[in-house]
């Protein structure tokens, strides 16, 4: 009982932050940043529920896509033609994101702060002896194996690599640096967006003024974690997720919190986290363009 | 005012050349070419440019002529801000990479295009096929074999290419364009990191491209290999055209002259006799290790005496980068010793060594020997920013005023070409960069110059500019250790060479043993006793 | 060769480049800062209109609660105090190459060590007291941030994960401290509060703004002094841009790593106490953390927008404090929510991201006009020289 | 006429708790006295300060209510700056000063209301666990905590003296370290039922969105339209949330306490000084089916619910409240009038230690 609850509850916290980061890892691995991920998660969670309400849980998981994507499009756009700062760029997402949604809130559903997901509106969830598992599961790991295989598989991977070591190669072997680039933006922002739309109407069913609560940059740690190899990002994520919910297990233990104060605990996914990438993974090569606007002329 | 009004073509620039038949049409016009950078550089104004086919058009000029942007347009990276493109007569509009390729123009460039930690075959295969599917590298490497046949330039197809040596980019980098587009060749100064053999290789598979019908445009900056290859020549000056001619019957000091419009050319210099004193420099059974913890530098021996150019021929990679850091404090020394005025180098850092009187002008000017975004003042204090000099009262406060000063100077005393002090270190021209670096180096009034590649990339005057201070050092009774993979300029300046191969120095010869055909051997491996057996 | 010209082409020595110079990069960011938040409060005002708010009315009122009043004035002061201390954290790393988003985290860790080293130095006197406390902090800040640059430098860890784990383990960490062991038994929610003596009290009565605002501005001049005037800054500068080139300059990049980090954490450290003995009225730390909001993180944009410069780091920590001062009055006089507000804000930072906007603006519009007297635009040919 | 500034604390509106509590009381002031109503929200603690002084600088308002105990330092400072200003402080308390009203709430009280309907319908049931969901450990959350443990133990005490049994239930608390992430609550929670608890108690804002939905799901994972398992709602009437689910919710009147206030600020009967409103005096109480009602009516108002929905909804919580079993209900009054008559008295924690001594002795 306990056991199988603690694996789906890692399986379902791993969604959010392995989805997001294999955005953001092909994104980084053209050489793009964005680390206005943790906005976009709260925008999309919002729109997702706003779709879904509209049309269906579909509908508000696709809403949530092409909201991610559009704020990724916006983000490419600022960081790619007009040359602007990545890094500032995505820390305005992030604020926008606070504001916007709290606001929206209000505008949308005359409530401050939250809104539940009415249970028609949800994604269904797939019955399994274990309890119930979100197909988002499935589709966070077949995301990841699919952009793993884009990224090394693919003419495609082949050109978002080279832009993202050495635009000016590409450039001259005719892939066009900024097309490339702008995919990258948008796919991060789609699937930080879908992620998002998974926290509101799948795993959490609600919508409240912070419903990504740092996992935007949890998953910006697991990009690094995964040395920008989506695959790396499952385990980062299951890591992530398994460590969580066991906290919060032993939390419930009186015999434990009584020898070591939960707050100590609740540390285990950070602690662990950091020890895997010290003792296991070590240093990451990023790309060599990595954050740098290419400039022709 | 180069004259523009004249015609081009043969008849006034002197005798027509063997290339000049009747049957060779146009292939190329490039008219009325102007290119004004964003910045509002006019790099090029009203540039023609006119080549046949099938032949090897040389393009000359200074650094900064203009050179690599009228290739860069012609091969669809840069768009021309005004100005007419006609291939066989028919105007061409090349709004990318992709169109020029389709238009067989490809251009092997200046700086390396390759993306490093992809292998020769991915980069082959970077840019074609449609995105979803799977790169075609079985094809590409029947297509690389089937070239590599053809051009007799060999290629390991499955190593990253950062792995490899400058040479075998290089000659990815050319593979890699004949398999896109053949029909015009571009080659941006494509021998300024191969060797004397590896040049005359590169020169043959060039003149059989063309006998088969390519149109090669070559840019270069030295005069010999013009000579050596080209059927006629365009020149450059100041983003102008000077002129266009037959190479036949020019000789290194006409060209010379077309593009700085004066004499001073060739690698001569004024070497003084200064008696030959004790060492500078002792270097004892030396040995480095690589990168990858092989040793690179095999038990080397061998001094540098005050008041002589010490020379270390080879060819690239093998070992002269290690030993050159070994010496100035970047890397670790596994074994031997290594004497500065007697003094050991062993386990000191450079700002240590700078101060037993050592300068170091490194190889890699942009790694190691500047900072591309800082300003040119503060790259001038690179490495002595912690002496005195430029000290203030308040204690360890930077006194600009004096590094302003002191940079002005430097500026003005090496011929640095920079819109100011205050300029980025990048928007300085290579050679004017290389020259800033020496400048700094020199002034820092060394006992020993250790020199890597010093005027590599360098126009002829800039280059020129630089050996005549290495040799104003020497002159001066100072040591220089000199590593250069250009043969002929350390024959000219060097009073001894070292021919290092393979991590060891496999010979040592003074001046009056110098000869090209023995140390192109020593530099391919070839001993002496080997010959003579 | 007859037609060849005789003499070479004339090269233009350099021109001196004055102190005009930075001025100019300066008014130009200036320039641009202020351009962006004008699209930022135009977007706002926008949306401010179709949700049924007045936006004269707001803005208005977003001025006054800014820099409209002397009370307005110093609460927009206080609310810089720890925003340039935290914008220098970021700013300084970004310098040397290094995305250190730890600031909150070091500023956790200052505010408890504030509060430990504050409450047990009743009786000192003032001026002895307060630079322990403020040493204290940002020592411990310092402190704090060392594991993620030697994670760094000893086994390549990333600096943005190891920052990140920090931040959540010094809340965790807090979380435990503030309430079972630096609890106020009568306020068991925040610690107990710092010593009388220690305590700054506002420079203007019925404003927020303590003698904290010095702190920070002195730990910014003394980091533009350091980046700038010293040749352990420079240093810090040319790893920023490449370990090779430091190396080469006879420098060792962990070296630069570990000191850029520490004295990073240290302005972070001093944000913290900042909050903890500077700014009135509790002098104590709350458990949910709630006084130290998220000016770790804001510190970020505040760092980009002042270009990662000292100075500029300055500015743009008052510009924020002005939106978030400001902000009180939209919500008291116009009734606009926080949250409107917070969408502005992130308008404007997005917009001050892309300051190529306006040179792209300036070169279309000079590109028109130049093709519009085409021919006699063709000065002189720039060659060498004329690059500038 | 008149008029009502309210400043909230750092959680915000949509805090699930004494905010939105507090938004409630003025909503009622405005509606039943007719007074406008002006909210300041503040980003951080250090904002309270400047947020009360330009509130009191416009003296334009009857009443200045601060909602939080977080307020207490900053309001102490301002009132005294502004003698002539009414202040109200809600769930905290400032001393001493004759223009603020501190109104507090027995928390405890009602919680262990909670306590004994979570302990009773767990022996119904035949289980042995129940569990509370809190947020950061504040302590005001203790006394929740210890409030509900001390329902939980009397409520065990009284089933075996009257069934001469000995049974025990075990109470499983969570301090999250957000009111603000409903996934750690979901995630608190799972371990919970994984542990076999019926009854979660939430105590942590929106994180407790996460608790209804972990016991929703949990239910409808084995076929179940409604509980138990059963979330027990807080601060205000949340049955309303997960409908089926949530048979109660412990109130928590800020709302009249800042009705009340604000009343007495127009009426003249201000009065400085500190009140406990408690279970007795209506400041705490079970939510009832008419709470429920009349929050819907509020909601139907302002033209956010219909009537058909809400009609939905109390059927939701209609089902919910019968499926508790019946002497869950009657402990739960049982304990209730106890309370009101004083004849039980619930222990109280505000520190870490007291609640580690209770936590021991009420086991
Ligand atoms: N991206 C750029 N922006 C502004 N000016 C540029 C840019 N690239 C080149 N220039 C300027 O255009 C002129 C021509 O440069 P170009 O690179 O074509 O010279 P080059 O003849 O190839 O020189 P070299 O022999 O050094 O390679 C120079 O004055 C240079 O400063
Ligand atoms: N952003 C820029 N602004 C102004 N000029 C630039 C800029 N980037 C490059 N240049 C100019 O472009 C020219 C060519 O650049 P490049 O790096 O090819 O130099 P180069 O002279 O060819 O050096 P090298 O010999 O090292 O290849 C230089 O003269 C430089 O002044
Ligand atoms: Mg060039
Ligand atoms: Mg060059």
């Amino acid at each position: 009982m306990l056991i199988s609850s603690l694996i789906l509850g890692s399986l379902h916290a791993m969604v959010p932050i392995t989805m997001t980061a294999t955005g953001e890892i092909l994104s980084e691995r053209a050489g793009l940043v964005n680390i206005g991920l943790e906005g976009i998660l709260l925008i999309s969670a919002f729109t997702a529920v706003v779709g879904a309400e509209a049309y269906g849980p579909l509908a508000g998981l696709l809403v949530g896509l092409l909201t991610g994507a559009f704020i990724g499009l916006i983000h490419g756009i600022i960081a790619i033609y007009f040359r602007g700062d990545q890094t500032i760029s995505g820390v305005g997402i992030n604020v926008l994101g606070a504001g916007l949604v709290a606001f929206g809130l209000v505008w949308q559903w005359g409530q401050a702060g939250f809104h539940q997901v009415p249970r028609a509106v949800r994604v269904p969830a797939i019955s399994t002896p274990w309890g119930p598992l979100s197909p988002m599961v499935i589709v966070a790991l077949v995301l990841a194996v699919l952009t793993w295989y884009l990224m090394n598989r693919t003419n495609l991977g082949l050109k978002l690599r080279a832009v993202g070591e050495n635009p000016a190669a590409a450039d001259a072997a005719g892939v066009s640096v900024e097309k490339v680039r702008l995919f990258g933006a948008v796919f991060a922002g789609a699937l930080a967006g879908l992620a998002g739309a998974f926290l509101s109407i799948d795993w959490l069913a609600t919508i409240t003024k912070n419903l990504s609560a740092g996992r935007g940059f949890i998953a910006l740690a697991t990009v690094v974690f995964s040395g920008l190899n989506p695959l790396l990002a499952i385990v980062g994520g299951l890591i992530f997720g398994f460590f969580n919910s066991l906290a919060l297990v032993a939390s419930t233990s009186r015999e434990l919190t009584r020898v070591i104060p939960y707050q100590f605990l609740q540390m285990l996914p950070y602690v662990v986290t950091l020890l895997v990438v010290a003792g296991v993974i070590g240093r990451v090569r990023f790309p060599r363009a990595s954050g740098q606007p290419y400039r022709r002329e | 005012m180069p004259n523009r009004s004249a015609p081009r073509q043969g008849a006034a620039m002197g005798a027509p050349g063997p290339a000049a038949g009747p049957a060779k049409q146009d292939r190329l016009q490039m008219l009325g070419i102007t290119k004004v950078y964003p910045d509002g550089t006019r790099a090029l104004d009203n540039v023609d440019l006119i080549v046949r086919r099938g032949e090897v058009h040389g393009l000359l000029g200074e650094n900064g002529a203009g050179k690599s942007t009228l290739m860069k347009i012609l091969s669809g990276i840069l768009p021309l801000t005004a100005g007419r493109i006609l291939l066989d007569g028919r105007e061409i509009h090349l709004r990318s990479t992709t169109d020029a390729l389709a238009y067989g123009i490809g251009m092997v460039h200046q700086h390396f295009s390759l993306v490093p930690d992809f292998t020769a075959l991915e980069n082959v295969v970077l840019g074609r096929g449609g995105n979803l599917s799977a790169p075609a590298y079985a094809e590409a490497r029947q297509r690389m074999q089937r070239l590599m046949d053809e051009t007799g330039l060999r290629v390991p197809l499955d190593t990253p290419v950062e792995e490899l040596p400058v040479g075998t980019q290089q000659r990815i980098e050319i593979l890699k364009t004949l398999d896109r587009a053949s029909d015009i060749l571009i080659l941006d100064e494509p021998t300024a990191v191969l060797t004397p053999q590896e040049t005359d290789r590169l020169f043959d598979v060039l003149r059989r491209l063309a006998r088969e019908g390519t149109t090669i445009i070559l840019i270069t900056h030295k005069l010999r290999e013009v000579l050596a290859i080209t059927d006629r020549v365009t020149v450059l000056r100041g983003g102008r055209l000077v002129g266009t001619r037959d190479t036949a019957g020019a000789t290194a000091a006409d060209l010379a002259r077309m593009m700085v419009g004066s004499e001073r050319m060739d690698i001569s210099v004024q070497r003084e006799t200064v008696a030959a004193a004790e060492p500078v420099l002792r270097v004892e059974n030396l040995r480095v290790l690589g990168d990858d913890g092989n040793p690179v530098v095999k038990d080397v021996s061998f001094e540098v005496r005050a008041g002589e150019i010490f020379g270390i021929a080879g060819v690239t990679g093998n070992g002269q980068s290690e030993l050159v850091e070994a010496l100035t404090g970047l890397r670790a020394i596994s074994g031997g010793t290594a004497y500065l005025r007697g003094q050991p180098v062993n386990g000191k850092g450079p700002r240590q060594l700078y101060a037993m009187g050592l300068a170091h002008v490194p190889e890699d000017r942009h790694r190691h020997g500047m900072v591309a975004q800082m300003t040119v003042m503060e790259n001038t204090i690179l490495g002595v920013h912690h002496d005195k000099r430029f000290r203030r009262g308040v204690p360890g406060t930077l006194h600009w005023g004096k590094v302003r000063r002191y940079a002005r100077d430097i500026v003005q005393r090496f011929d640095v070409v920079t819109a100011g002090v205050n300029a980025a270190m990048r928007s300085l021209s290579g050679g004017n960069q290389q020259k800033l670096v020496v400048g700094r180096e020199l002034s820092k009034a060394p006992t020993l110059v250790v020199a890597g590649q010093p005027t590599r990339g360098l126009d002829v005057a800039a280059a020129q500019a630089i050996r005549d201070l290495l040799v104003g050092i020497r002159n001066q009774g100072q040591g220089v250790l000199l590593v250069s993979a250009d043969l002929d300029e350390v024959m000219s300046l060097s009073d001894r060479i070292g021919v290092m191969y393979e991590g060891e120095i496999l010979a040592v010869l003074s001046r009056d043993e110098f000869d090209r055909e023995r140390i192109g051997l020593l530099m391919g491996g070839v001993r002496d006793e080997s010959v003579a057996g | 060769m007859s037609q060849l010209p005789a003499e070479p082409a004339a090269r233009p020595k350099q021109k001196a480049a004055g102190a005009g110079h930075m001025l100019r990069g300066a008014l130009a960011s200036l320039v641009q800062v202020v351009l962006a938040a004008g699209i930022g409060l135009a977007i706002g005002a926008i949306m401010m209109n179709a949700t049924g708010y007045d936006w004269k009315e707001a803005y208005h009122a977003l001025w006054i609660g800014s820099f409209g009043d002397r009370w307005g004035l110093f609460d927009t002061l206080a609310d810089a105090t720890p925003l340039i201390l935290t914008g220098l954290t970021f700013g300084l790393c970004f310098r040397a190459g290094y995305f250190n988003i730890g600031a909150q985290g070091q500023m956790i860790i200052g505010a408890l060590v504030a509060v430990a080293v504050g409450s047990s130095l009743g009786g000192v006197p003032t001026l002895v007291a307060v630079p322990l406390v403020v040493l204290a902090a940002g020592i411990a800040g310092a402190i704090w941030s060392m594991p993620a640059a030697l994670l760094k430098v000893t086994r390549g860890v990333h600096e943005v994960i190891s920052t990140i784990m920090f931040n959540w383990i010094a809340i965790y960490l807090s979380g435990y401290l503030v309430f079972n062991v630096m609890n106020d038994p009568r306020s068991a929610e925040r610690t107990v509060r710092v010593a009388e003596n220690v305590r700054m009290s506002a420079l203007l009565p019925g404003a927020d703004a303590t003698s904290a605002l010095f702190i920070s501005v002195f730990i910014a001049v003394f980091f533009y002094w350091l980046l700038y005037h010293s040749p352990w800054g420079y240093e810090m500068r040319v790893a920023g841009f490449s370990h090779d080139a430091l190396r080469y300059a006879g420098a060792n990049p962990m070296w630069a790593v570990n000191v850029t980090f520490l004295l990073a954490g240290l302005a972070s450290g001093i944000a913290g106490a900042t909050q903890i003995i500077g700014r009135p009225p509790t002098y104590a730390l709350y458990g949910d953390l709630s006084n130290l909001g998220n000016f770790g993180f804001d510190g970020i944009a505040v760092a980009l927008i002042g270009r990662s410069h000292p100075l500029g780091t300055i500015l743009a920590a008052v510009f924020f404090g002005a939106l978030s001062t400001g902000a009180r009055m939209m919500q008291i006089i116009a009734g606009v929510p926080l949250d409107m507000i917070r969408v502005v804000h992130g308008v404007v930072i997005v917009a001050l991201a892309a300051p190529e906007l306006w040179s792209i603006l300036r070169r279309s519009i000079s590109r028109r006009v130049a093709s519009r007297t085409a021919p006699a635009a063709s000065g002189p040919a720039a060659g060498k020289g004329a690059q500038q | 006429q008149g008029s009502l500034a309210i400043v909230f604390d750092v959680g915000g509106r949509g805090d699930l708790s004494f905010n939105d509590m507090g938004a409630l009381g003025g909503d009622r002031a405005q509606r039943e006295l007719g007074v406008t109503v002006r909210e300041v929200e503040s980003a951080t603690t250090a904002d309270f300060l400047p947020n009360l002084r330009a509130l009191a600088r416009t003296r334009q308002y009857d009443l200045i209510a601060g909602i939080g105990f977080l307020l207490q330092d900053a309001m102490a400072q301002v009132a005294a700056e502004f003698p002539n200003q009414k202040f109200a402080i809600m769930d905290g308390l400032v001393e001493g000063l004759p223009n603020v009203m501190s109104v507090s709430f027995a928390d405890h009280e009602g919680s262990a209301l909670m306590g004994a309907l979570a302990a009773t319908t767990a022996l119904e049931l035949g289980a042995d666990t129940v569990g509370i969901v809190l947020g950061i450990e504040i302590p005001i959350l203790l006394r929740f905590e210890i409030g509900y443990r001390a329902g939980v133990k009397w409520a065990v005490d009284r089933w075996n003296e009257m069934h001469g049994t000995n049974e025990s239930v075990k109470v499983l608390h969570v301090y999250t370290g957000a009111f603000d992430d409903p996934a750690r609550g979901k995630t608190a929670a799972e371990a919970m039922l994984g542990q076999g608890a019926v009854v979660i108690y939430q105590v942590a804002g929106a994180t407790g969105l996460g608790v209804f939905e972990a016991v929703e799901e949990f239910a409808r994972a084995q076929g179940k339209e409604v509980g138990p398992p059963f979330a027990i709602g807080v601060d205000s009437a949340q049955d309303y949330i997960a409908p089926g689910f949530i048979p109660v919710s412990m109130m928590k009147r800020i709302d009249t306490g800042v009705f009340t206030a604000i009343s007495r600020a127009l009426d003249g009967t201000f009065e400085g000084g500190a009140t406990l409103l408690t279970l007795a005096e209506g400041g705490v109480s079970a939510s009832t089916l008419e709470d429920n009602i009349e929050m819907m009516n509020a909601a139907i108002e302002a033209g956010t619910l219909t009537e058909a929905e809400r009609d939905e909804l109390l059927a939701g919580i209609q089902r919910a409240r019968e499926a508790v079993p019946a002497s869950a209900w009657e402990a739960l009054y049982t304990l209730d009038h106890l309370i009101r008559t004083g004849e039980f008295v619930v222990p109280q924690a505000l520190d870490a230690e007291t609640a580690e001594f209770y936590r021991e002795i009420l086991q």
